[in-house]
């Protein structure tokens, strides 16, 4: 079982993408950092109790399914949307959403459009790799409408097109629109319309059958969602191990029952994956928040107590 | 003398000894043979059988069903009908065909440069020799994909967007009294609409260009039988225009163009070039273009100088001495790594997504393999493809290369 | 005949006409200008044009080169210092400099052995590459280099690369002796050898029959071509069963026999020496003796390298496994059996068709699929078999080009003298193809070397990769584009510029050369 | 026989030379050249390797420029307008020592080629001029085939009659059977001893001393780019002059 | 000098031919070739181009196949069987006319190669035996050159030496001297007829009609793949039988 492979190998082997600002980089000294990282780092403390006991594996859309099939890697977590054919036809399992995202449009402002319905034949700069094209094509469709795809490969090379007016809008996920509008000369000059066109849960997968292994990961992510809601952060959670009021943040942090011996791990495993980098509100602050260059608001990705989607299952 | 004695006997009546399975010339090298053909088995038995296993341990199969079904996504150059309800099979036939467009663009394309870059290497102009040594060394030291991303990059931001076109302060203008656009999407080309008799103005000119040809064996059969040298190369182009030009003109200008004009956030009718188009067939030409040109001006150099020498003896002229004498010889020199070249055009072409052409690797082996995961049905499809392509260009190269032989003893 | 005519005819030099030097017509700046470049109207014409492209240039590139900022931290602090103006960012390259020559995962501290391993393949190569005028005995130190480099690069325990390189010496031994024995010795250590080759040959040709079968048997639902395969595959397979014994038998006792010229025997008993010796003395011999005396370098893996590195370790490992694979791919497709020539044919013409970006899928994709489960062969290993197969291919076509031009009198000669296949090929044939087939080589070189930023595209982080990736997706240098393509093909060209200047030389070298 | 040859000499001129100088660089290849060819002449030039035996033919017909002095052909200058180059070279015909056919012509488009394009003469008369000089030489049955199929010896005789084919009045020949079997040497020798008996101006370059004897009006004998000897082959031979001329004949003839 | 060397012939035999044929596809290049070659028997192969010379001696050194009848070299059947092919072609040293000496390799690496690697000499033995031969021929002094930089007549010797290094027991010679110019015949011959007085079988094609006199125990006369007559030379170059051999004899002294 994978769980056992990683235990003895020692690390853990996550692929993530090639580089996509805050959610996955290596800084200039090579340490890999971002959002998407931060759940690698997190089922590894949990699992090994070492967070930097992560083998990050770069894969490229293409790559990144047979990098899992085959086994190069123990689970993906990368940009990767939830939908019905990976979950079924290619034989994964989805552990989770840690980022709900949904495809956006961005256009400069001079260009007068305030609706994505109002670029009847726009050219439109697409960045290749998930669903992108699907969901162009789809609501460009319903709504009646003709465009010109431009597909390219990275966002750089999409970004040079559209401030050269090459492609009179650029669509991609809106996380990614965001980030990329932040960093431009003048990004008061341009506007992200409102319509979100696609779903796009993004999410961390495993491999198809290995059930332990699944629940492993997926109940990391749910330990640092649920460390949010429960307000167990980095500052106060060596004060909460040691035992609080709450039963339900003792029974996260171990100190009462046995859900770490149920995932065939130790108890005191959601604390340590907690101790890496703080709870999902930390994370996300950290590397993708509004104080960041990335300059994401949290919208759909707060707690649902706040409004948002982000909605752990009880720890019982 | 036919006798039994002209035809060679084979017969040996030795008697057989495994030994000679090895030692005699006439089994051993059945007996290799033989054993290499049980090697490659093995081997292919090793590969297969991981293969079967591999397969069956993901819970996957081998499966070309996923060409019928719909690809849900837009091609931005489509040779044929397709919208994104069509299947990933017409998906790959339309990637297909842009990967042979921008193929056959690109080597028309560089054979041009390389041909005048080749020759003008040659020139006695020191700084035009310079500058043509200049670019082909830049080139040919750079790998290609980094010359395919500057390029397009420098296009995109040198030729102006349709924005530029836009309001009474436009920056930028169309060229030709408003018939072509040239935008870094692309360039827009006015598009021949067919009204009544516009027939008559195409065989016209289908008429005038059979003439030509007509014309030029006029004049070299005048040279021949004699002794005229009747001037060509004014004559062909007037032919080329005026009666055309002429009957149009006399029938009331039966064929107009319709010219591409900025609506919306486009321009729009006419016909269109597309910007990844332009930017890839420029990139691939112009990279190429400088292998070429060290063929042309290797296989100008292999020519001795006593070709040049003896033709001059007998009083041609330099620019004779060329057509007749040189290059005759040369692109027999020329021609063999040219088509080399043509399939390093095809093959390169491949890295077409680089700039959001849509060639056959993006689509097929780009969005396709994306979006449905069938990894090495798509691959397979792919090899097939470009193998095909080059066995099919190799061979013409042979078909060339054996009528182009020189004849020896 | 007149007399006349005899004495104007008759002439005698008395005295030597002194050499005097050329007229003078103009002077030589001028005169240069004009020949040069002015000569014609037609001359004038490509001048001015020319000049006017080269302006043109100039102008377009000067103040964004020369307003460059070196000094910033990111791509926005960058822009605050330009403050509108046009200029490039080169601050990128200083702080991104590790990272695209060595890429973003070396250990930091560990950059002194590529460094040093790249100072090492320059002067290892210098006697290969000037063999004319070095003496020979310093290609031992060219040969010895590829064991120091990897444990430069890879590092672990020195006594690998020792352990392995005294296989190799070893193996040279055993040829030796095995090719030197009386001919009574060595009918002994043919049955012995014969002996194991067969047993051991018959047992793999069963496993490959058992498997045959396998594979027919899991093929064989869908579709009419599924069945057909199958039924191939299931002939394959019983035709393997009927032989094993027999092929088994037959490989030995042709080894046992060929005891007397001993040229079989001693291929096949090296073969078999480094076989047993990589497999079960080099792991353990280089454990004890790193046991007994450890020297060590900090290990690092081959997905952690990356950035002009890993282009240049591509390009040497290939271009170096490439030779000897197009060797004996061009010897094949010179093959007067059928089979052997139809199986190189059929490889050459297969990996020079397809674009070597698809083949580098391949090995992304699918080529695990062809290894036993979990064998999980490492990426940069998948790469560098295509890669070399893919450049072995094409130098293949330039060797056999190179052997077509020998005459056909220098195999005659060999002949004659009674060498045989192998010796004549080796002695005779190779040294005069290779020579002439040099030139050729060194452009499939640089052809490949520029091809390693293909392996981009499979995420593996070449300079072209390091960019693409995290470089233009880091926080800080966000969509950043000119800066560091520039540099990449400014190294792209050092590298390939000197390269095709060395062939050209050495070209003219061979031309002067004593044929 | 060289009586008889003689005979045909015309008082007019056919070539004259200067005072010619030529540089390579600043190597003086040819110094102070004075020499007039009357029409009908033939001329042997020998001299030892190097000498500019073959610089000074290539003069003559503007395959070189020469820097100082003058060369005047059939009364046209020799200079750097393209016309007189042009005029010259329909007037002289040359045949090299490597013979430089175009390998990828028949013998008969060899031989058509510089008619047709140069002189616009008829294809059809053309081929039967050109037929005519190969059945001279006689290889007519050669026609249709490739210089690559032919043998030194015959190579040679297209060579030549590429060169009649032109009708020129004059004929250069740059050692035209160095490159030859002696079996072929012979053939080649018969058909230039043909030409001569013809009449044709010929300037030769051989050491054939068996041809200069028989054919030769003159021989001239060059060395470190100089004349330093001509007379008639009979004077030349058995009385040589100069001191250089002895010493190269003793080298030569005792071979 | 012929009656000299005649003395040395033994009763052994060296080579025996039975009724060989040979085609190239289905042209019959030799036809029921019979011969017996004694040990010690120096035999002149001559007859004109076409004849197929070269083919015979090639096939005696297995260099080409025959399909019938049988060559039997020092008692050992020439068959496809591959060692008794290696054992002959190490008896049986071969001359080519175009020398194939190995361009890569120095004169004294060309002479030693065979027999380091087919006889396993030891090097420096294998350095003095070709020493000796090289001395033989006279050329011990260019032992370290290149084929390169030798004269043809030199290179023909050092092709000559190196068959010598193997010492075989018979020579065979493909016009050897065909390619050279008079002078460097004269070198060749020499040394073949040094090796002749020293009692080597000689299988040799050759037009020298000096050297068929001055050496041949007998001359064989060959056409259209036929031998047409052999003989004594002073019987065969005096009076000659057939008439083909007349008209080939009036065509090659003649000359
Ligand atoms: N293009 C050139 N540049 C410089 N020097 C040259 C050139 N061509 C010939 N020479 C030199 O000019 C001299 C005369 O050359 P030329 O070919 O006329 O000699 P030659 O008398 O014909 O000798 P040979 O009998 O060997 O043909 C020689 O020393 C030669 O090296
Ligand atoms: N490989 C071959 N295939 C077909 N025919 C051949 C081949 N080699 C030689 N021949 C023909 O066989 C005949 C005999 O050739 P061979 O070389 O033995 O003649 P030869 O007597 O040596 O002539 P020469 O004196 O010209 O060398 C010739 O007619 C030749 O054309
Ligand atoms: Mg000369
Ligand atoms: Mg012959």
């Amino acid at each position: 079982a994978t769980l056992d492979e990683v235990k003895a190998r020692g690390t853990l082997n996550c692929g993530v993408t090639t580089g996509v600002p805050g959610f996955a980089e290596p800084d200039a000294n090579g340490v890999w950092q971002g959002f998407d990282v931060a759940v690698c780092r997190a089922v590894a403390a949990a699992v090994l109790s070492d967070p930097n006991a992560v083998e990050f594996v770069p894969t490229t859309g293409k790559t990144r399914f047979t990098a899992l099939a085959s086994g190069e890697i123990d689970m993906l977590a990368r940009n990767t949307t939830w939908t019905f054919s990976r979950d079924v036809d290619l034989k994964f399992e989805f552990t989770g959403v840690n980022y709900y995202d949904g495809q956006g449009f961005m256009a400069p402002k001079d260009l007068g459009v305030t609706s994505a319905k109002e670029l009847d034949g726009a050219t439109v700069c697409i960045q290749t790799g998930t669903t992108t094209e699907l969901n162009l094509a789809d609501f460009f469709r319903a709504n009646g409408i003709s465009y010109e795809p431009v597909p390219i490969e990275t966002g750089a090379e999409a970004v040079q097109q559209y401030n050269a007016g090459a492609c009179d809008v650029y669509t991609t996920d809106a996380s990614a629109l965001a980030a990329q509008r932040a960093n431009f000369e003048d990004p008061a000059a341009h506007v992200i319309m409102p319509e979100i066109i696609s779903k796009e849960p993004l999410g961390p997968l495993v491999r198809h059958g290995d059930n332990e292994w699944a629940d492993i990961v997926r109940w990391t992510l749910n330990a640092l969602i649920t460390a949010e809601e429960l307000g167990v952060t980095s500052a106060n959670l060596n004060e909460l191990a040691a035992g609080s009021d709450n039963p339900e943040i003792n029974r996260l942090l171990g100190t009462e029952g046995d859900l770490g011996g149920m995932l065939g791990l130790d108890a005191d495993w959601a604390e340590r994956a907690i101790g890496v980098a703080g709870n999902y509100g930390e994370i996300f602050e950290k590397n993708i928040g509004e104080s960041t260059p990335i300059g994401l608001a949290r919208g759909l990705n707060a707690q649902w107590t706040d409004g948002g989607l982000l909605y752990s299952p009880p720890f019982r | 003398m036919t006798t039994l004695a002209d035809q060679p006997v084979t017969a040996s009546n030795e008697s057989f000894k495994l030994s000679m399975l090895l030692n005699d010339t006439r089994y051993r090298s059945l007996t290799f043979q033989f054993i290499a053909l049980v090697a490659i088995i093995a081997f292919m038995a090793f590969v297969g059988g991981n293969l079967v296993r591999n397969l069956t341990e993901a819970g996957l199969n081998i499966s070309y069903a996923f060409l019928g079904e719909p690809s849900g996504y837009d091609i931005n150059q489509r040779p044929i009908e397709y919208d994104s309800q069509s299947s990933h099979g017409r998906a790959a036939v339309v990637g297909l065909l842009n990967t042979l467009i921008v193929a056959f663009l690109a080597c028309v394309t560089a054979t041009i440069f390389g041909v005048i870059a080749g020759v003008l290497r040659l020139s006695n102009n020191w700084i035009v020799s310079k500058l043509m040594s200049f670019y082909v060394e830049i080139f040919r030291n750079v790998p290609v994909l980094i010359w395919i991303l500057i390029i397009f990059s420098v296009m995109i931001n040198v030729a102006p967007s349709p924005r530029d076109f836009r309001g009474d302060d436009a920056v930028a203008s169309m060229w030709l009294f408003d018939s072509i656009a040239v935008t870094n999407r692309g360039v827009y080309l006015p598009k021949p609409v067919m009204g009544d008799g516009s027939m008559i103005v195409l065989a016209v000119f289908a008429l005038s260009v059979i003439g030509i040809f007509a014309f030029r064996n006029y004049a070299r059969k005048q040279l021949f039988d004699h002794g005229r040298m009747v001037p060509v190369f004014w004559p062909s182009i007037g032919l080329f225009f005026i009666p055309a030009i002429l009957t149009q003109f006399v029938l009331g200008n039966p064929i107009t163009l319709s010219y591409p004009s900025l609506q919306g956030f486009n321009f729009r009718g006419g016909i269109t070039i597309l910007g990844s188009l332009i930017a890839l067939w420029f990139a691939l030409a112009i990279y190429t273009g400088a292998f070429i040109a060290e063929n042309v001006r290797a296989g100008i150099q292999a020519i001795s100088k006593g070709q040049t020498e003896a033709a001059a003896a007998l009083g041609l002229r330099p620019n004779r001495i060329m057509s007749l004498v040189v290059l005759p010889q040369a692109l027999r020199v020329i021609i063999p790594p040219l088509i080399s070249q043509y399939l390093n055009i095809t093959k390169n072409s491949s890295l077409a997504i680089a700039v959001g052409y849509m060639d056959v690797t993006g689509t097929l082996g780009g969005i396709t393999l994306l979006q449905t995961g069938r990894a090495i049905e798509t691959i397979l499809l792919l090899m097939a493809f470009y193998l095909t392509v080059s066995l099919l260009i190799s061979f013409f190269m042979n078909v060339f290369n054996n009528r182009m032989k020189l004849q020896e003893r | 005949m007149s007399d006349t005519q005899a004495q104007t005819v008759a002439f005698v030099r008395e005295t030597e006409i002194p050499p005097s030097p050329p007229p003078i017509r103009e002077a030589g700046a001028v005169k240069w200008v004009r020949e040069n470049l002015f000569s014609g109207w037609f001359n004038t014409i490509m001048t001015l044009v020319a000049l006017y492209i080269i302006l043109r240039i100039v102008i377009g590139v000067f103040p964004w080169f020369f307003n460059g900022v070196w000094d910033a931290g990111s791509i926005r602090e960058c822009r605050d210092i330009l403050e509108g103006a046009t200029g490039a960012c080169f601050a990128v390259l200083v702080d991104r400099w590790d990272h695209l020559l060595f890429g973003f995962n070396y250990p930091q501290d560990a950059y002194w052995r590529p460094t040093l391993a790249f100072v090492l393949l320059i002067l290892a190569a210098v006697p290969a590459l000037f063999y004319m005028y070095v003496p020979s005995k310093f290609l031992i130190g060219t040969a010895l280099y590829p064991f120091l480099a990897y444990w430069l690069l890879w590092g672990g325990t020195l006594w690998l690369p020792i352990a392995v390189l005294a296989a190799i010496i070893l193996t040279g031994v055993v040829f030796r002796l095995v090719e030197s024995m009386t001919v009574s010795t060595r009918t002994i250590v043919a049955g012995i050898v014969g002996l194991v080759a067969g047993v051991g040959l018959a047992y793999l040709l069963y496993l490959g029959a058992k498997e045959l079968w396998f594979i027919s048997t899991s093929i064989g639902t869908g579709g009419a071509f599924a069945g057909l395969m199958s039924l191939v595959f299931k002939a394959f397979s019983i035709f393997t069963y009927v032989f094993f014994i027999p092929m088994g038998i037959f490989v030995g006792y042709a080894i046992y026999q060929s005891a007397s010229d001993g040229g079989l025997v001693t291929l096949v008993t090296s073969l078999l020496a480094i076989a047993l010796m990589m497999l079960y003395a080099v792991g353990p011999v280089s454990g004890v003796l790193n046991g007994i005396i450890p020297i060590e370098l900090a290990a690092v893996e081959s997905r952690q390298m990356g950035g002009f590195m890993l282009c240049m370790m591509l390009g040497a490992v290939c271009v170096s496994l490439s030779i000897p694979l197009g060797i004996v791919l061009a010897l094949g497709r010179q093959s007067s059996m059928p089979l052997i020539k139809g199986v190189c044919i059929v490889f050459i013409e297969f990996v020079r068709g397809v674009p070597l970006i698809t083949l580098l899928f391949v090995a992304n994709v699918m080529l695990a699929y062809f290894f036993p489960p979990g064998s999980g062969l490492d990426l940069f290993l998948r790469v560098v078999i295509m890669i070399t197969m893919f450049s072995a291919a094409y130098i293949a076509e330039v060797i056999r080009g190179g052997l077509a031009a020998l005459p056909k009198g220098q195999y005659e000669a060999a002949d004659s003298l009674g060498l045989n296949y192998a010796q004549a090929t080796r002695l005779i044939i190779l040294p005069q193809a290779l020579k002439i087939s040099i030139p050729g080589i060194v452009n499939v070189a640089v052809g490949l070397f520029k091809d390693t930023t293909l392996v981009s595209v499979i995420s593996m982080f070449d300079i072209v990769g390091m960019i693409r990736g995290p470089i233009q997706q880091s926080t800080d240098w966000i969509s950043i584009y000119w800066e560091p393509y520039l540099f990449a093909a400014t190294c792209f060209f050092i590298v390939c510029y000197s390269i095709s200047q060395y062939s050209q030389w050495l070209e003219r070298q061979l031309q002067t050369d004593h044929h | 026989m060289a009586e008889a040859a003689q005979m045909q000499v015309s008082d007019e001129v056919a070539i004259t030379i200067q005072n010619m100088n030529k540089w390579y660089g600043t190597f003086h290849v040819l110094r102070d050249i004075d020499l007039t060819v009357q029409r009908g002449e033939r001329i042997v030039i020998c001299g030892p390797s190097g000498s500019g035996k073959s610089t000074l033919i290539r003069c003559i017909n503007a395959l070189e420029e020469h820097q100082a002095g003058s060369i005047e052909v059939d009364g046209t200058l020799l200079s750097s307008d393209l016309k007189n180059i042009d005029k010259i070279r329909s007037e002289v015909g040359m045949c090299f020592q490597h013979f430089n056919l175009f390998p990828h012509l028949t013998i008969l488009e060899n031989c058509t080629l510089a008619p047709i394009w140069v002189r616009k003469t008829p294809k059809k008369e053309a081929e039967e001029t050109a037929m005519h000089f190969l059945e001279k030489v006689k290889i007519p049955d050669q026609a249709s085939k490739y210089p690559g199929q032919l043998s030194g010896g015959q190579q040679q005789r297209v060579a030549i009659a590429r060169s009649l084919c032109m009708r020129p009045r004059i004929m250069l020949f740059d050692e035209p059977t160095s490159a030859l079997d002696p079996e072929m040497i012979k053939e080649v020798l018969d058909t230039m001893i043909e030409l001569a008996e013809e009449g044709m101006t010929m300037l030769c370059v051989t050491h054939e001393m068996g041809f200069a004897r028989q054919v030769a009006n003159r021989v001239i004998f060059m060395d470190a780019g100089q004349i330093v000897e001509q007379n008639e082959p009979e004077a030349f031979f058995n009385n040589p002059q100069s001191d250089r001329t002895k010493l190269f004949l003793s080298q030569i003839l005792g071979h």
